[in-house]
């Protein structure tokens, strides 16, 4: 019964909440580069390019981490962190899902 | 479990030194009470009452409404009674009590004797309660705030609200704010730090994980709205210009801040309710709950997908059509978890028998109007429909669905479902049933119509409505609604007031054969004896559990240190790390909290002079507190059963304080990016009045230089002073004590070079936007150095009273933390206030 | 226990015997009333203390205006000749013998008042004082007006008979007024001496803007305004008095009086900032339409066409006297005619400076002149 | 007065558009509530295999996950079309016309075009039918937001800032509009008419409105002009045709051809015009008029008979 130092806890923190993270930050980019872009002086046509650019740049970083955690459910300690793994899994797929229909928002809606 | 911590028979007297710790204080000094069982009751009490009150305007509201033309309520006491309603139900009644539960029940669910912070539980609540009656009572002297929950500026600036009014909104609000984090700050460490051994994250009960998600969203939420009304008092006060448009500034901006919390706050309200709902489903089924990951899942991922909806509150603005989409996609994302959450239920009552008591009449009704509620919430997120039904009758009956069935349901449920662990006797299901129908036939006979109602065109917050708009039945069946609501809310008090008969011997017990460890049987020190956990629902695992624990065969089962004491436990796999002496009833925090209201609360009504009176008594109360705490390795390591020799005192990482700090960094940082949003907003809206468009001089490089070399000088000094502390018993207690002073100067001599530095060029606050954002992030900095400065000074004398050392240095890590993130912010103020003009121009 | 119950017992019947020995006390009527006596030695310092320290407590936080403005020692005098003289007597000129004999005599304030801070005089002007035959102030709104009494006050000290007469009787070649006026006046009646103590015979009022002008105004105007003065619906505890003790035809004869003057030309302010005359002429032929205030002229036209009885003519009114006026609009001070309900809507979107020049400006202009805006 | 305020009966495109998606919706919805509150009653009541099927954490997957991804997908793509469709370029032959919110009315302006002169007006707005109407969208004072649920969504009037509406009119009627965004005291009386009319009669109607006022008729009439002009009514209203051209208030010149006065609050007529001089601040508190209890009854009703005239 030893005690796990906070170095940990914020690497199970992070690791479960990787997916979640990283749509929130994909989120904050594409609503600031299409709400702030053009004060900046970009053109809609660099914004929307910015935009993809996210939104590929999030959805490749989400399916590798469903790829990681896939393959770390299988393994290592017994108690604790096959549980978060697994919650990390879902917590990136749903994520993923959010960043899909974003996607769609892109894809539909002219700028 | 064969074999216990402890052997029986326990040795005599343990049980009455126990019980004499933390007996509730006699005569007047039970004001004094710090036990979560007894504040957590009376926070509840005190957010029904509001609840009530609350429920009494509406009542009011919907008299004037039952008729067209009426003239009942005239239009100025009418938009008092409705920003009333929403404020109190939104601030006073909805965040406060599932706060309040948690207080009341966390420490039963992971078998700890107390939350780690028991007097600042104490103090969130007597501020909340002064301040909160205080609010409530502007209302009897005309001075209620009439701007609409939501005060939107430019109608709640001076121009259109010369009066008093909006600063009690913004003041009080405010203040209650900084108690509902309060509160958060204690939840998340008594969630993370104070479980019963072997309660991993995956074996911690659902409230609990709701909980910890409320707490989270709470430090990333309010923030933004503290912001929010810090600047538009600001402009009230002083004429800084935030929100006026001829002057560079936005009123949208108000709404973004507002919204950036006001979305999430739903999903506050909402998510402990849905936690307890999770509790109460296989308790009344008798199986465990069905997908508890995927409902896990669920919470953090409504948590996160909720901060990005704020602008769902703003279609009809004129943003682009491609961030509405934005949002309107993420309003999308968001319905998945409660979809989860919604099966997951349904899944447990089919995996076993579902008991039809009245908790279980509550939970069925909350699906259903909860169903209905989100139905309608999904529409809203469609931008087109919203532009139709946004600021209708419509959305008044989709957030009523939302928030009394997500939220006043599972509440009632949990009314019922867990008085019978505090008071003798569980409360009747005769009056439960009759209360249930009411209220579930009363809202929908309420908020049904009213969807009707606003597909027919009727706005919200008006007054009154012509007679030929056909809008009268619907209304007057609304108030025929909203009086049985009134019935349903009344029945549940008479039982209440029938049968909760409080206790902390003998309560009424596990009458729901309930798994979880708050059916323990509890006293006024919690459970006896500290048990280890080795399953979600161990009463249902371990058919001897209470007995044992009550017997005091599991850890510590007496007050090892002789005074009140809870066990420290590691954050993921809940292992014990130490023994943490909790402080027991003071006068002291129950007058910082008395003289903290009062300042608020005067300087609302502008007596300058007594409210600054108060203000120096409560800190110097705050003081007097606070110098109790950090006791030091007053007592040697204590065994507390099963040879595990556990330390009293820790420090640095591992210390509940530490954590208790980052959180309140957390908030600060949130703060600030809420700030640094504020000035990059107005800049995209009013380019015109920055430097580059009005030729405004920026301070030369040199006094930036300056200021951050002055800051960082500030770091330094600390790190040394703690290099100085940790070898004290070689160079003495001077060294620490210099570096510490040297830092405080440093820290002031940074900040008052970056004022004086805007100063010399003419730039003033209240030129213009760009002026007031200016100064708002060095307003917002000085805030920090002044309290960095204060605690620094503390720190000081607290070494000069002998109470520093190597050892006993938790006072000084946590001043040396909060150092060094007002360093970091201020360094990147000074980057972003003299760097991005000259970027951008 | 016991003896603690014993002593709460005692006590209460202590009390209780005291009140019944009270009650039969009044209620014999051995008790004197009569004010020929005075009071006991004693119970003079201790009604005394007990008066000077309630006046003390209740004065505080009162704020005192700038009290050296020649106007409002003018009409406190004005006010001071008519409401307090007859009781406190005044510089050459003692009070009568019956006020002599009340109890207690109403002080000569020349040599009490001294004694006094400004906020305690003021808190005594307005409320009065129990039990000594001192009225409370006719009007609970008119601040401005118990300012103007203790601005008086706190001159009234230094001054000699000559000084006074000039200040309270506008010339001191005047000082029987009811006589001259009367003779002057013929018809119109003993209410002119009061009118004209401070008015003026010709109307003028005075220079100094305590007192406005008159002689621009219309009869049904000036006639309309005692009306309200004498009902109480425009305040004021200098005017409210007077007007109440006039006959509804005698007003309407002094209206016409009034009315009948020739208007002298405008007195011209020495000197006025350029820029105020700017926003002030601004204001009163084009108004501020952004901050939804309308031009003067609107109501109140200079061209005798457009005239409308109902309102004013401000063109030549003193200054001061017109930003005294929309200051009390502004206030709610004034507000209760119906008049005064536009005229307050009004002024509420006034600032301080706008007040100010717009004040000024009319002043300036000619009685009855035309002045149209500049397009 | 018949006049239609509901999402539901539209009258215009916008409206028409919104509605059928509103009917859609409330089907999914109703359906999918149906679902579930039978499931969860079936998975009470229900028998034990069925129940054990459904007691699975599959269940709470393809229910809680797989069904509301798919579904609202799919609702979402339709929205996202119709949510760009409104970003469509204005037709080149669409109506403009300018309204402002004010504290507690409409301010209205069809610019000037060509040489036809500008006209203001208040409180209500015609339109032709089958043309497109864009409105730009402004406010002075605080946040009102401009709402005619039979023709299209709501548009926010923020000060500081332009918005635009769109509306396109497919019958010809009286549309009510009303404030929706809570703008202060007297917000419940702040609504509007919208006419929808032929386009020859709109021409008309257009055309009418250019004349400047109709002189007075009657001496009563000719009592209220010279009333209106004497009494301070000028001071904040215009009649064009007269030397009133106070731009405080509404524009009067044609009042007495509008609809109703003071924001869609009284009906038209001559009794309305004199409670309102002389009472409005008891039928709409607060408002920026003061109230005219001065004037004697004979006044009034000859004020109120000028300005009943103004056709």
């Amino acid at each position: 019964m030893i005690g796990v130092g906070p170095g940990g806890f914020v690497r199970y923190l992070l690791s479960m909440l990787a997916g979640p993270l990283i749509w929130f930050i994909y989120f904050s980019v594409i609503y600031g580069v299409v709400g702030f872009g053009g004060a900046f002086g970009f053109a809609p046509s660099g914004i929307r390019l910015f935009a993809w650019a996210a939104t590929l740049a999030a959805g490749a970083a989400l399916i590798l981490l469903l790829w990681y955690a896939r393959r770390s459910r299988a393994s290592i300690e017994p108690k604790g962190p096959r549980a978060v793994h697994e919650v990390a899994g879902f917590l990136t797929a749903l994520s993923l899902f959010a960043v899909l229909i974003e996607a769609l928002a892109l894809l539909i809606v002219p700028l | 479990m064969s074999d216990f911590p402890n052997a029986l028979p326990r040795p005599k007297g343990e049980l009455a030194e126990l019980e004499a710790i933390w007996k509730l204080p006699r005569g007047p000094g039970v004001l004094t009470v710090v036990n979560n069982t007894y504040i957590g009751l009376a926070y509840v009490a005190t957010a029904l009452l509001f609840f009530v009150l609350a429920g009494i305007l509406a009542l009011l509201m919907r008299l004037q409404l039952a008729v067209p033309d009426n003239t009942l309520i005239d239009q100025g006491t009418y938009n008092q009674f409705f920003t009333m309603h929403g404020t109190v139900m939104m601030f006073l009644f909805a965040v406060p009590v599932v706060e309040a539960v948690g207080i009341l029940l966390l420490p039963q669910m992971q078998a700890a004797r107390d939350l780690p912070f028991p007097r600042l539980s104490a103090f969130a609540f007597w501020a909340y309660l002064i301040g909160g009656l205080f609010f409530f009572g502007s209302l009897f002297f005309g001075l209620a705030p009439d701007g609409g929950w939501f005060m939107y500026p430019p109608l709640t600036g001076t121009r259109y609200s010369p009066g008093d009014n909006a600063d009690f909104w913004l003041v009080g609000i405010g203040f209650i704010e900084i108690s509902a984090i309060a509160g958060a700050i204690e939840i998340i460490v008594g969630i993370l730090r104070t479980r019963a051994p072997g309660m991993t994250l995956d074996k911690m009960p659902v409230f609990a994980w709701a909980m910890l998600v409320f707490a989270g969203m709470i430090l990333f939420a309010f923030p933004a709205v503290i912001l929010a009304t810090f600047l538009l008092e600001l402009e009230r006060a002083f004429q800084w210009p935030f929100f006026i448009p001829d002057k560079g500034g936005d009123p949208l901006l108000w709404q973004h801040l507002f919204w950036f919390f006001g979305h999430p706050e739903v999903y506050i309200i909402f998510l402990p309710a849905a936690g307890m709902v999770s509790m109460i489903v296989p308790a009344m089924t008798g199986v465990p709950l069905v997908g508890y990951r995927l409902v896990v899942v669920a919470l953090v991922a409504t948590a996160f997908f909720s901060f990005g909806l704020w602008v769902h509150h703003m279609f009809a603005t004129g943003i682009p059509e491609l961030s509405l989409a934005f949002f309107s996609a993420a309003s999308v994302a968001v319905a998945v978890p409660s979809g989860i959450q919604v099966f997951s239920w349904i899944a447990t009552i089919a995996a076993g028998r579902l008991r039809l008591t009245v908790p279980s009449l509550f939970v069925l009704g909350f699906l259903a109007i909860f169903v209905i509620g989100g139905l309608t919430g999904v529409m809203v997120a469609m931008v087109p429909f919203d532009l139709q039904t946004h600021d209708t009758y419509f959305i008044v009956a989709h957030l009523h669905y939302v928030l009394i069935g997500g939220m006043v349901f599972p509440v009632f449920a949990a009314i019922y479902h867990w008085t019978p662990i505090l008071s003798a006797r569980p409360l009747s299901e005769r009056l439960g049933r009759w209360s249930f129908g009411l209220l579930f036939v009363g809202v929908n006979v309420t908020f049904f119509p009213m969807h009707i109602v606003g597909l027919m065109g009727m706005p919200r917050r008006v007054y009154t409505y012509p007679e030929q708009m056909g809008w009268d039945w619907p209304n007057l069946l609304s108030t025929a609604g909203a009086f049985a609501i009134a019935a349903g809310v009344l029945v549940c008090l008479v039982d209440l007031a029938l049968n909760f008969r409080f206790t902390t011997t003998g309560s009424a017990g596990n009458v729901w054969r309930a798994g979880t460890l708050e059916w323990l049987p509890n006293e006024v020190y919690g459970t006896r004896s500290i048990p280890v956990v080795s399953s979600r629902e161990p009463l249902w695992d371990d058919a001897n559990l209470a007995e044992d624990v009550r017997a005091g065969r599991y850890f510590l089962p007496g007050a090892s240190t002789g005074g009140r004491e809870t066990l420290i436990t590691s954050p993921i796999h809940a292992d014990p790390q130490y023994l943490l002496q909790i402080p027991g009833p003071s006068w002291r925090s129950l007058l910082a909290a008395a003289f903290t209201a009062a300042f608020f609360l005067l300087l609302t009504v502008k007596l300058v002079v007594p409210a600054v009176a108060c203000g120096v008594l409560a800190v110097a109360m705050i003081i007097a507190w606070l110098w109790q705490t950090d006791p030091g390795a007053n007592h040697p390591p204590v065994d507390i059963g099963d040879d595990l020799v556990l330390p009293v005192y820790v420090t640095g990482p591992a210390s509940h304080s530490w954590w208790a700090m980052v959180a309140l960094l957390l908030v600060a940082a949130s703060l600030f990016i809420a700030l640094f949003f504020s000035y990059l907003y107005n800049w995209t809206v009013s380019p015109q009045v920055w430097p580059a468009a009005t030729g405004q001089r920026l301070p030369v490089a040199s006094w930036p230089a300056a200021s951050a070399t002055a800051f960082m000088v500030g770091s330094v000094a600390m790190a040394f002073s703690g290099q100085m502390l940790a070898r004290a018993r070689e160079y003495g207690d001077w060294p620490v004590r210099l570096g510490i002073a040297c830092a405080c100067l440093a820290l002031a001599a940074g900040a008052l070079i970056e004022l004086q530095g805007h100063w010399q060029t003419g730039l003033r606050p209240a030129m213009n936007s760009y002026g007031a954002l200016v100064y708002a992030v060095i307003a917002v900095q000085c805030q920090l150095v002044a309290v960095a400065v204060f605690m620094g000074l503390y720190t000081i004398a607290r070494s000069a009273a002998g109470m520093l050392t190597p050892v006993r240095r938790a006072t000084f890590d946590n001043t040396l933390l909060f150092c060094h993130y007002t360093v970091g912010q201020g360094l990147l103020g000074l980057l972003i206030v003299h760097g991005f003009p000259r970027i951008a121009g | 226990m016991p003896r603690l119950k014993i002593a709460i017992a005692s006590v209460a019947a202590c009390a209780i015997a005291l009140a019944v020995g009270a009650f039969l006390f009044a209620w014999s009527g051995l008790y004197s009333v009569a004010a020929s006596r005075g009071h006991w030695a004693v119970l003079e310092v201790i009604l005394e203390f007990g008066m000077r320290s309630s006046v003390r407590t209740h004065a505080i936080g009162i704020d005192v205006p700038e009290l050296d403005d020649p106007a409002l020692v003018e009409r406190g005098a004005g006010h001071f000749q008519g409401g307090c003289a007859p009781c406190h007597g005044a510089p050459g000129r003692s009070s009568s013998p019956i006020v002599h004999a009340m109890l207690p005599e109403p002080p000569d304030l020349a040599a009490s008042a001294p004694s006094w801070q400004s906020e305690e005089l003021f808190w005594i002007v307005k409320h009065g004082l129990k039990y000594t035959g001192m009225p409370a102030w006719a009007s609970q709104e008119r601040d401005d007006e118990v300012w103007a009494v203790v601005a008086f006050l706190r001159r009234l000290p230094q001054m000699d008979a000559a000084q006074y007469w000039t200040l309270a009787s506008l010339d001191p070649r005047e000082q029987d007024i009811p006589i001259r006026s009367l003779a002057q006046g013929g018809p119109v009646g003993t209410g002119l001496a009061a009118c004209s103590r401070c008015h003026g015979l010709d109307g003028a009022g005075r220079a100094s803007g305590a007192f406005p002008r008159l002689d621009i105004q219309t009869a049904d105007y000036l006639f309309a305004q005692l009306q309200a003065y004498a009902a109480g619906a425009r305040q004021s505890g200098i005017m409210q008095p007077v007007a109440a003790e006039l006959e509804v035809a005698e007003m309407r004869r002094l209206a016409e009086y009034y009315a009948a003057q020739r208007p002298a030309p405008a007195q011209i302010p020495a000197e006025s900032e350029d820029r105020l005359l700017a926003i002030g002429q601004t204001l009163t032929t084009a108004g501020l339409p952004n901050q939804g205030i309308p031009s003067c002229n609107s109501c109140h036209a200079q061209d005798p066409a457009l005239h409308n009885p109902l309102y004013p003519s401000l063109a030549g009114q003193y200054a001061a006297y017109t930003a005294q006026q929309l200051a009390l609009f502004k206030s709610g001070g004034r507000r209760d005619t119906p008049a005064a309900e536009i005229m307050s809507v009004i002024a509420e979107r006034l600032t301080a400076e706008q007040i100010d020049a717009v004040s000024l400006y009319l002043a300036r202009l000619r009685p009855g002149a035309v002045e149209r805006a500049t397009p | 007065m018949e006049a239609h305020q509901a999402v539901l009966s539209p009258g215009g495109s916008d409206a028409e558009t919104i509605a059928t998606l509103g009917w859609v919706m409330f089907a999914g919805g109703s359906a999918i509530f149906l679902g579930v509150i039978g499931l969860a009653v079936y998975a009470h009541l229900g028998g034990e295999t069925l129940r054990r099927r459904l007691a699975s954490r599959r269940l709470v997957f393809v229910g809680g996950v797989l069904f509301p991804a798919v579904t609202l997908t799919a609702l979402l793509t339709y929205g996202l079309i119709l949510t760009g469709a409104r970003l469509a370029a204005p037709e080149a032959d669409a109506l403009r016309i300018e309204v402002t919110g004010e504290q507690w009315w409409w301010r209205v302006r069809y610019p000037a075009t060509g040489d036809a002169p500008e006209i203001v007006t208040a409180n209500e707005i015609r339109i032709p039918i089958g043309r497109q109407v864009e409105i730009r969208l402004a406010s002075v004072d605080v946040i009102h937001s401009f709402w005619v649920p039979s023709l299209a969504g709501k548009v926010d009037m923020i000060p500081g800032t332009v918005n635009r509406i769109r509306l396109h009119a497919t019958r010809t009627g009286t549309y009510r509009g009303q404030c929706a965004e809570y703008c202060g005291a007297a917000h419940a009386l702040m609504a509007f008419y919208v006419v929808a009319l032929e386009p020859a009669q709109f021409e008309d109607w257009l055309a009418g409105q250019r004349q400047p006022a109709a002189g007075p008729l009657t001496a009563l009439q000719k009592q209220g002009e010279g009333l209106f002009l004497s009494t301070g009514c000028n001071g904040c209203h215009a009649i064009r045709g007269t030397p009133a051209a106070g731009t405080i208030g509404p524009d009067l010149t044609h009042v007495g051809g509008r609809l109703s006065i003071a924001a869609a609050t009284l009906p038209n007529a001559a009794a309305s015009f004199a409670r309102w001089i002389r009472d409005n601040q008891h039928i709409k508190p607060n408002n920026r008029m003061p109230a005219f209890r001065i004037l004697p009854d004979d006044q009034l009703a000859a004020l109120a008979a000028y300005l009943e005239s103004l056709k």
